[in-house]
């Protein structure tokens, strides 16, 4: 094995195991502790293009942990898609590392809030890139367990109560992981994923494959928050810091969706199976009900977050419609959508700084005096929105044109409904927050504290990306293109990982 | 004759394994149901003996060992919090 | 202790001369080590006490034996009858003994001993609390416990 | 021979066991109760594993359930010491014929302080004292 | 050309330091940019005959999607409304807002629209278009809620881009489709595929869809209702809106697309009837309005209905009108716009009933409006007279007898709007007004007095406009080479004998106004039941919905969650297991069983269920300590004894924990009804019965062996270890201890946290 | 501090201060063999940590924190970074990450003994799980005594 | 066997499941040990069960173990699963602590305001 492979394949998880360990050793230097931070995130998302680019150019690359053979030994594969969502943690690490640098108070950089994030990052980038089932629910458990005890760092009412449910539902989905894993290893006797794609490939109409595939739907389907799993979601997601909000609205339910995307092209290829059709109709409730969630809300994270769920529901629709056009259009939503939600809570956390309230009836004024942050707004509003040109109207627009396409109406339909319901909450928003005046009243912002310029800086360059994806659509496309047709073919896959035999 | 033996340990460790966790349901005190507990540890001890026997095992012998080591810290820290906090209503 | 120290390491090195690491080997280290010790050292008072103690242990160890099973059988005859005959009490026993690891060594051994458990040390350490299961008459099970104390004393002084 | 010795110490240790569990099944109150189970217990689960050590007769297994042996009498009596302890000093409920208690009255819940019986008797005539 | 659509946007972008740098001066100067817009635009004029002119660029070529460009007639002429009529309205707006805090903004955002109209009627990719499309949505939703802080402003915006959009994503649909449908998503191919694309079997929903788009940015009824409520916007917004782009942008779409799917019965049907209602509820509302700005507003949805009509109809002579009326509309309508923004200014007046008289006060204006009016009204030697001649030869060659009525009723109470904005407030009696009436400025002048002078001069040298710029326009939107033969005079006919006889019909109703509006009140009863209640009510109806769905599935409590996700679970696998049934089979085998374990089995079952029935916390503990126990004897039964150990030492640490942290709750109280209770039982007992089948199943549905007897292989050789589970742990499968140690390690991160700053809270 | 004190059981301390070296050593004795034998680092930390919580329970806090001379916090990153330098190691000769490296050592009295990066890894484990089970009893029992 | 232990982790999940319905939160964390309990027996039962063969090589014999041996695989599998559901439910333990000293109440029909 070619070792600069491995080192570029290790590195996504290694730097922030690495990063997170030094903090954890360094706990007693706050100071020490925020450099890591911007270090290790930096050099985390330097290493994650490296692993693009590499992918990209030389296919998929493969890890052998320990230099034991698969399926025998753990392997880490890069493909695209992992390397994408790799990159995408890249970025989304660095801008809450840096965004934190302002907001995390110091009694939170004291008690862990740099390892827990590094740990987040790494137990995130591990599930992306694992290529063992069993592997695959120890980072998913890595990053649960980060974002259980990042969601209570604060120690409030709200985080409390967020939190039970939060960790209560996840480990029902953990449980239901593992049952699968266990049920899988009993039927299969391995865990090495191009291993059991092989092992089922002759075996997908028997019934215990389709049930495994229905717990692995299950576990899966409550952490990408899909209906009617995602109430853990919206009862935690507004509760913590907003540096973690936007963490985990980037990240956490994307690393359920990649794992759907993962295991039902490789392991359970969908077909025209009864798991496909319920995919899609669970990718048409959840787009529905979130949305619908949303515009009941009135405080700027609740609504968010609704939209995380709502638009998680795209990404379903893509997996689910199981074309290539489809699952382009998955990827392509999951690359923008990563950036535009984290953007939009580390923007609510600008507000929040600004006016010191979240709710919608607190705030008001804010185009007039801060334009430049209506604009900075606008960009992910309306790229979440599905408004040209930017990211989020590609991301909408490959969807529904794969949904035309495979002729599902009443899909198409919701998709549409969807996006203008979304534009409702985000008009509601911005009418609010941005134009009305502000009410006579309203919360007085904290004590203010230097820093704002990161916000911004974070803020302005994220929001660039949405509007880049956007006006530079073709390269993200021909990725997401490369990425689906890796997808639909799992011979390459199984190839790269267990060799020619 | 030892494997009549090990099945007779068997039935009766077996026994008073379900005799010990009648007490454990029955209480009706806190410390009843801990000395219940105790009881169980002892006889997974005893399980554990029989067990390395009718399997010519030993290496099974350690579970036991760390058992017999760790096991009281369970009914240590029930009573070290019963003095410090008394007795709630529903135990 | 440092006779048995002395005795532990005359037994590694019987380990390492002989190279037979196993537990086999440091057993037979420690007896061929007590044995010289008990016929070389015999003069040094340290020595000395090491090596008429063992026997003394193991005295002990039968008559605590013995102590387990035949009040075991008493408890057992009640436990299994379906009469209870038990005269519990919780009784005081003044202690000689002084240190506290004299103290635990009998409270505990004590405690192993069925139909007498102990409950607790009062804070001056001068008497234990026992809860006896037959007290037929206070005095003479204070009596059969003041020697027990003794005997165990007897090992550690 | 060994496979004698073994299994009548099986049986003697599982007998044993079996006294535990029905000592704590029929004693009237929870001491009582303890004094089956910690000493019967503990033998009955050293006398398995001597029963063990015969069995396979080697030295390893011998330092092993001699180890086990051990560990079991140094816990054994700390464990029932702090339950009978605890369980008495949160007052749950001795048997009715229990002939007489020593430590009623002796404990100080507040400093957790125990008095010996000279220390008792001679704040008893200190407060009668005090009384008069 | 891209450059001419992206420069639009620089400069919008730059406008707000534009602004700073020329002060006062700033309209005039950034009336610069549609000026040279506007010249490079009409060079182009003089190739228009030749063909259309095409330029691509790349976007996203892998989806069809370009940047690409057609100017031919028809997105000439719009385009050079668009620059042309924009030139005024920056210098307009520079001096109407002089005072206004937001100008700068106000450029910026104005400036953008204009650049995505532009890029909108110029665009050649269906997707491209669609993007400049919505952009102008956006751009106006800014625009009409400019002055945010009323909240009647905010609202209107929103149903305008409500609306709007909502149309957009149909729209968007249905151009998917025609692009699925026609091969191309460039319009320069598709336009050639009219019989392809009219024969497909998607043809009636991709029309339905690309229609509803166009309807409602073109205010068609019933989605006209946003337009008037668009007034909120600063009059310049609205002279611009209104006049030349935004609304007219689905005109221009319906078109534009007519060569590829007009021409059906089914176009025919739909435009002209929707077109003739809505040019009919149009003007019947404009006549019942007293707002100035409403006036108009309502008599654009008439213009726009007309011209929807006039599309549908398609013959060339109902093109030809249809060209023409835009032209006019778009010069009268931008100049009377602008005049209402005059009076609003001058007079501080919004109303036409508190005018009257300001000929004295500020008469150049007077005049210009009075011309712009005679155009709007059709009159002879004005441009209006020219198009609603055509207007009539069309309906009376080609259209169903009762649009021909409405359009004659329609065009009648034109006359009498037009003569309410020509008259009304300038002669007769004066009117006190808020502020002195004053002649207005230059900057604003400007804009009404070229627009009225040059819907005359149109009119006076028709068949000029005719071959330089209308000709191609029609062409382009027939498809086929199509001569208008524009004229001021036809010669005496039936369309002479209509006009006449409207000018008088109209003249009648101007005077019997306040007669008219006492007799029609009640169909503002009907108006307030229209379409507009429809919107209000289905936005209620959102949040209540919303409000209720949330309530029903964000309930907050747990155990609902739970509960559904539960149902999902078994629902989910009973179905696989249902369908399947006959191939299953439960891999059930008791032989060989001891007697000790089923003890154990037994233990480890009795323990769990008095664990989850017991009424002491401590007592659940103690009952978890059993399950623990016989778990682990359960492992080493079944020779795992490194498990047994774990589980044994994890066993006593939890409770310990539990303890530790128990003693501080309160006990248990019995919180929920039996009934309650029983439900969650079956439940429960429902999962647990679903997973041993699932166990049992799977049992008798092993396929392969497993890999672990190469584990078993390497354990000394490879992993120099007699422990084979540690070696895996350590070594071969390290990667998971790895992990499992981080997890290990936040969760205590996270404890520390949650105690420690409980702790420091407390101390505070 | 004016809250009462636990109550000191003289049997529980005498008799734990007797098995506290007991049970460290017996972690450790479970923590080397763990490769050959059950045991390995889980097991032999999750005994240590047994032997602190005892420790915990016959005497207080403050003095377990001193029984440790390190902060736990200390113990959960030295582990971690010990585990992660396990792996590490490997890399340097261009093997990938977790590539176990083993060398033969030759200690007077012991003999050849295969010493090797998984049992540093283990060591790491160990840290780590006394780290964890540490910091959570101690802070607890802090946050119960305060 | 297999069947009887299919049983009896049928009973747990039954028994966690219960008990996480319940409004206490104390329950809810009871019921979380015994989930994780169960999911690990079902590994456990799900990867084959043997009697008297531990994954153990004896000391001396240096090669390859003969004949039936359990699963040593399934046993790290389950190892790592113990050690992780120990750690959540560490975090679970002093979270509901927690949450009980803030929320003074140990019911979860107490805790429902965040959501909506
Ligand atoms: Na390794
Ligand atoms: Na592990």
């Amino acid at each position: 094995m070619n070792s600069a492979v491995a080192l570029q394949t290790t590195l996504p998880i290694l730097i922030p195991l690495i990063s997170g360990a030094l903090s954890l050793v360094l706990w007693r230097s706050r100071q020490l502790q925020r450099g890591i931070s911007v270090l290790g995130t930096g050099a985390l998302m330097i290493a994650s293009v490296w692993l693009l680019l590499s992918v990209y150019a030389d296919g998929i690359q493969v890890m052998y942990a320990g230099n034991w053979p698969a399926p025998f030994g753990i392997v880490l594969v890069a493909d695209l898609l992992s390397s994408i969502m790799v990159m995408l943690t890249g970025i989304t690490g660095l801008a809450t590392a840096v965004y934190s640098l302002a907001t995390i108070s110091k009694k939170h950089e004291h008690y862990g809030y740099y390892p827990l994030m590094h740990l987040l990052l790494a137990g995130v980038n591990g599930a992306f890139l694992t290529g063992d089932i069993f592997n695959l629910y120890v980072w998913f458990e890595v990053m649960l367990v980060a974002s259980f005890a990042l969601l209570i760092l604060g120690g409030e009412r709200a985080q409390m109560e967020g939190a039970i449910k939060y960790v209560t539902l996840n480990l029902v989905s953990s449980a239901i992981f593992l049952s699968a894993i266990g049920l899988l290893y009993g039927l299969t006797g391995t865990l090495n994923m191009a291993d059991l794609a092989v092992k089922l490939a002759d075996h997908q109409d028997n019934p215990m494959v389709q049930v495994i595939a229905m717990l692995f739907l299950m576990a899966f389907g409550i952490k990408a928050g899909a209906f009617p799993l995602f109430f853990w979601l919206p009862a935690s997601y507004h509760t913590p810091r907003v540096a973690v909000s936007s963490l985990f609205a980037g990240l956490l339910t994307k690393v359920g969706v990649y794992a759907l995307f993962r295991v039902f092209t490789l392991i359970f290829p969908l077909g025209d199976s009864l798991t496909r059709d319920l995919l899609l109709g669970m990718a048409g409730a959840t787009m529905l009900v979130g949305v619908l969630g949303a515009a009941a809300q009135f405080e700027f994270r609740r609504i968010l977050s609704f939209h995380i769920i709502s638009q998680i529901g795209y990404m379903l629709m893509g997996l689910a419609l199981y074309t290539p056009l489809a699952i382009i259009g998955g990827v392509f939503y999951i690359i923008h959508h990563i950036i535009v939600k984290s953007n939009l809570f580390l923007i609510s956390g600008l507000i929040y700084r600004l006016q010191g309230s979240y709710d919608l009836k607190q705030l008001g004024g804010v185009w007039r005096s801060h334009p430049m942050i209506g604009v900075l707004f606008l960009i992910p509003a309306l790229s979440l929105a599905g408004l040209p040109p930017l990211s989020g109207f590609f991301g909408k627009f490959i969807v529904i044109k794969a949904g035309v396409e495979a002729q599902q109406w009443w899909l198409v339909g919701v998709a549409l409904l969807v996006g203008l319901l979304t534009l409702y909450s985000m008009t509601k928003i911005w009418a609010e927050v941005f134009w009305k005046e502000l009410p006579e009243g309203a919360a007085a912002p904290a004590q203010q504290r230097g820093g704002t310029s990161l916000m911004v800086i974070t803020i302005v360059a994220l929001s660039t990306m949405t509007v880049l994806i956007g006006v530079a659509a073709e390269p993200v496309y021909k990725l997401a293109e490369h990425t689906a047709s890796q997808l639909l073919d799992s011979q390459a896959y199984i190839q790269s990982v267990l060799g020619v035999n | 004759m030892l494997e009549i033996v090990i099945w007779l340990s068997f039935a009766i460790l077996s026994l008073s394994l379900l005799l010990s966790f009648v007490r454990l349901l029955r209480g009706p005190s806190l410390p009843d149901r801990v000395v219940a507990l105790e009881l169980m540890a002892s006889l997974t001890v005893g399980f554990i003996g029989v067990h390395a026997i009718a399997s010519q095992r030993f290496a099974f012998l350690d579970v036991a060992m760390v058992l017999a080591l760790t096991a009281f810290l369970a009914a240590v820290g029930f009573a070290r919090f019963l003095e410090k906090r008394g007795m709630h209503a529903d135990d | 202790m440092g006779g048995f120290a002395w005795n532990i390491l005359l037994a590694l090195i019987w380990v390492a001369v002989s190279g037979n690491i196993s537990g086999a080997g440091l057993f037979t280290g420690f007896v061929l080590g007590y044995i010289i010790l008990g016929l070389t050292l015999r003069e040094v008072p340290v020595f000395s006490a090491y090596v008429r103690r063992v026997p003394k242990i193991f005295m002990f160890a039968c008559y605590f034996a013995k102590e387990l099973v035949r009040s075991n059988l008493r408890v057992a005859w009640d436990v299994v009858t379906p009469t209870h005959y038990m005269k519990p009490a919780v009784i005081a026993v003044p202690l000689d003994a002084r240190t506290e690891g004299e103290i635990a060594l009998v409270a505990n051994l004590i405690s192993l001993t069925p139909g007498t458990l102990s409950l607790d040390v009062s804070t001056d350490r001068r008497c234990l609390y026992l809860h006896v299961m037959y007290l037929d008459d206070l005095e003479e099970t204070r009596a059969q416990i003041k020697q027990f104390e003794a005997r165990v004393l007897e090992l550690l002084r | 021979m060994t496979e004698w010795i073994a299994a009548l110490l099986l049986m003697a240790g599982s007998l044993l066991m079996m006294l535990a569990a029905l000592g704590a099944v029929r004693m009237p109150d929870l001491l009582m109760r303890m004094h089956a189970t910690t000493k019967a217990g503990a033998l009955g689960s050293g006398l398995i594993m001597l029963a063990a050590a015969v069995f396979f007769g080697s030295a390893e297994v011998w330092a092993r359930v001699l180890a086990i042996i051990a560990f079991i009498m140094l816990t054994a009596p700390v464990a029932a010491h702090m339950i009978g302890r605890a369980g008495y000093f949160v007052g749950v409920p001795l048997w009715g014929r229990i002939l007489r208690d020593d430590l009623k009255g002796r404990y100080d819940t507040d400093n957790h302080s125990l008095e010996s019986p000279a220390e008792f008797n001679e704040r008893r005539q200190h407060e009668d004292r005090r009384d008069q | 050309m891209l450059y001419a659509l992206l420069g639009g946007f620089g400069v919008a972008a730059l406008a707000p330091w534009l602004h700073q740098l020329f002060g006062r001066h700033s309209g005039w100067a950034l009336a610069l940019w549609p000026a040279t817009l506007f010249i490079y635009f009409a060079s182009m004029l003089s190739g228009v005959n030749d063909g259309p002119v095409l330029v691509s660029h790349d976007w996203i070529p892998s989806l069809g999607i370009q940047l690409s460009f057609m100017v031919d007639g028809l997105s000439l002429l719009f385009a050079l409304l668009i620059s042309g009529i924009g030139v005024f309205i920056v210098a307009y707006a520079g001096r109407y807002l002089e005072q206004h805090q937001d100008v700068g903004r106000f450029y910026a955002i104005l400036l953008a629209f204009m650049a995505s109209m532009l890029g909108l009627v110029l665009s050649d990719n269906l997707i491209s278009l669609f993007v400049f499309w919505e952009l102008t949505s956006i751009t106006s939703y800014l625009l009409i809620g400019f002055n945010h802080e009323d909240a009647a402003a905010r609202r209107s915006a929103l149903q305008g881009l409500f609306v709007t959009v909502g149309g957009g994503l149909a729209l968007m649909t249905g151009l998917i489709m025609l692009a699925m449908v026609g091969g191309s998503y460039e319009l320069s191919t598709l336009l050639g595929q009219g019989d392809v694309i009219r024969e497909h079997a998607w043809y009636a929903p991709m029309l339905a869809l690309i229609l509803l788009g166009a309807f409602t940015k073109s205010a068609q009824f019933p989605f006209h209702f946003w337009l008037p409520n668009a007034m909120a916007a600063p009059t310049p917004v609205s002279a611009y809106l209104h006049s030349a782009t935004m609304v007219k942008a689905g005109i221009y779409l319906l078109a534009r697309l007519n060569p590829a799917l007009g021409g059906s019965q089914l176009w025919l049907t739909v435009l002209g009837s929707v077109g003739a209602i809505t040019l009919f509820i149009g003007i019947w509302l404009a006549l019942r309005s007293t707002g100035i700005k409403k006036v108009l507003a309502y008599s654009t949805v008439m213009a726009l209905g007309t011209l929807t009509m006039l599309i549908g109809l398609g013959t060339d002579i109902a093109l030809s009108a249809a060209m023409a009326f835009l032209l006019a509309h778009s010069l009268y309508k931008g100049a009377l716009f602008m005049i209402a923004g005059i009076i609003d200014h001058g007079t501080g007046s919004k109303d036409l009933r508190d005018t009257g008289g300001l000929f004295r006060a500020m008469p150049v204006t007077a005049v210009t409006a009075s011309v712009a009016a005679l155009s709007l009204a059709g009159v002879l030697p004005m441009f209006g007279f020219v198009a609603k001649e055509l207007l009539f030869e069309s309906v009376l060659s080609s259209a169903a007898s009762w649009i021909t009525l409405l359009v004659v009723a329609g065009t009648a109470m034109t006359v009498a709007v037009a003569a309410l904005i020509g008259i009304l407030p300038w002669y007769g009696k004066t009117a006190v007004t808020k502020r002195t009436p004053h002649e207005a400025p230059p900057a604003l002048l400007a804009g009404p007095i070229v627009l009225a002078t040059l819907g005359l001069l149109f009119g006076l040298f028709a068949p000029l406009v005719d071959e330089r710029l209308l000709g191609a326009a029609v062409s382009a939107v027939a498809g086929n080479s199509v001569t208008p033969n524009l004229a001021l005079w036809h010669g005496i006919n039936v369309a002479l004998g209509l006009s006449a006889l409207t000018l008088a019909l109209g003249l009648c109703l101007y005077f019997c106004r306040d007669q008219f509006r006492h007799y029609t009140r009640f169909t503002d009863t009907l108006a307030k039941a229209g379409p507009e209640r429809g919107y209000d009510a289905s936005i209620s109806w959102l949040v209540k919905i919303s409000a209720w769905q949330t309530r029903f599935f964000q309930s907050g409590y747990l155990r609902y969650y739970l509960l559904i996700i539960l149902l999902t679970f078994m629902a989910l696998v009973w179905t696989v297991m249902l369908i399947h049934w006959p191939a299953l089979s439960m891999g059930i085998d008791l032989r060989g069983i001891q007697l000790h374990e089923y003890a154990l089995v037994f233990v480890l079952v009795a323990a769990a269920l008095a664990a989850a029935r017991s009424e002491s916390r401590l007592g659940a503990v103690a009952s978890l300590g059993a399950v623990g126990f016989t778990v682990a004897l359960l492992y080493v039964m079944f020779s795992a004894p490194d498990l047994g150990i774990t589980q044994v030492l994890v066993e006593t640490l939890t409770v310990i924990l539990l303890v530790l942290v128990l003693f501080r709750l309160p006990g248990f109280l019995r919180l929920t009804s039996t009934a309650l209770r029983l439900r969650d039982a079956m439940v429960a007992s429902a999962v647990g019965i679903t997973m041993t089948c699932l166990l049992l199943f799977a049992a008798d549905a092993r396929l392969y062996d497993s890999i672990s007897h190469w584990h078993v292989a390497q354990s000394m050789p490879g992993g120099y270890g007699r422990n084979i589970v540690n070696v895996i742990l350590v070594d071969f499968r390290a990667l998971d201890t790895l992990g499992e140690i981080f997890v290990l390690a936040l969760a205590a991160t996270g404890v520390l946290a949650m105690i420690r700053l409980r702790a420091e809270d407390k101390s505070k | 501090m004016n809250m009462p004190k636990q109550p000191d059981s003289l049997i529980l301390r005498v008799t734990g201060h007797f098995l506290l070296p007991l049970l460290i050593m017996f972690s450790l004795f479970l923590l080397l063999r763990g490769h050959n034998e059950p045991g390995g680092g889980f097991i032999g930390g999750l005994v240590a940590s047994a032997a602190i919580a005892l420790h915990l329970f016959f005497t207080d806090v403050q003095s377990a924190r001193r029984l440790i001379w390190l902060d736990p916090r200390d113990l959960l990153g030295w582990g971690l970074s010990i585990a992660i330098a396990s792996g590490v190691i490997a890399m340097f000769s261009g093997l990938p990450f977790l590539s176990a490296l083993w060398t033969e050592l030759t200690v007077p009295m012991f003999g050849m003994l295969k010493i090797g990066t998984p049992l540093m890894f283990d060591i790491g484990v160990y840290l780590v799980v006394i780290g964890t089970v540490l910091n959570i009893l101690l802070s607890l029992a802090e946050a119960e005594e305060a | 066997m297999s069947t009887l232990l299919a049983t009896a982790v049928g009973v747990l999940y039954a028994t966690a499941i219960y008990l996480i319905l319940r409004r206490s939160i104390v329950k809810l964390v009871i019921g979380l040990v015994l989930l994780s309990n169960a999911a690990n027996l079902l590994i456990f039962t799900s990867s084959g069960l043997t009697r008297y063969a531990p994954p153990l090589i004896p000391e001396g014999s240096d090669t390859v173990l003969n004949g039936i041996v359990a699963d040593p695989l399934a046993q790290a599998l389950i190892l790592t699963a113990i050690v992780i559901g120990f750690g959540v439910l560490a975090f679970a333990v002093v979270l509901i602590h927690r949450a009980y000293e803030v929320v003074k109440a140990d019911d979860m029909d107490q805790m429902k305001d965040t959501d909506t």
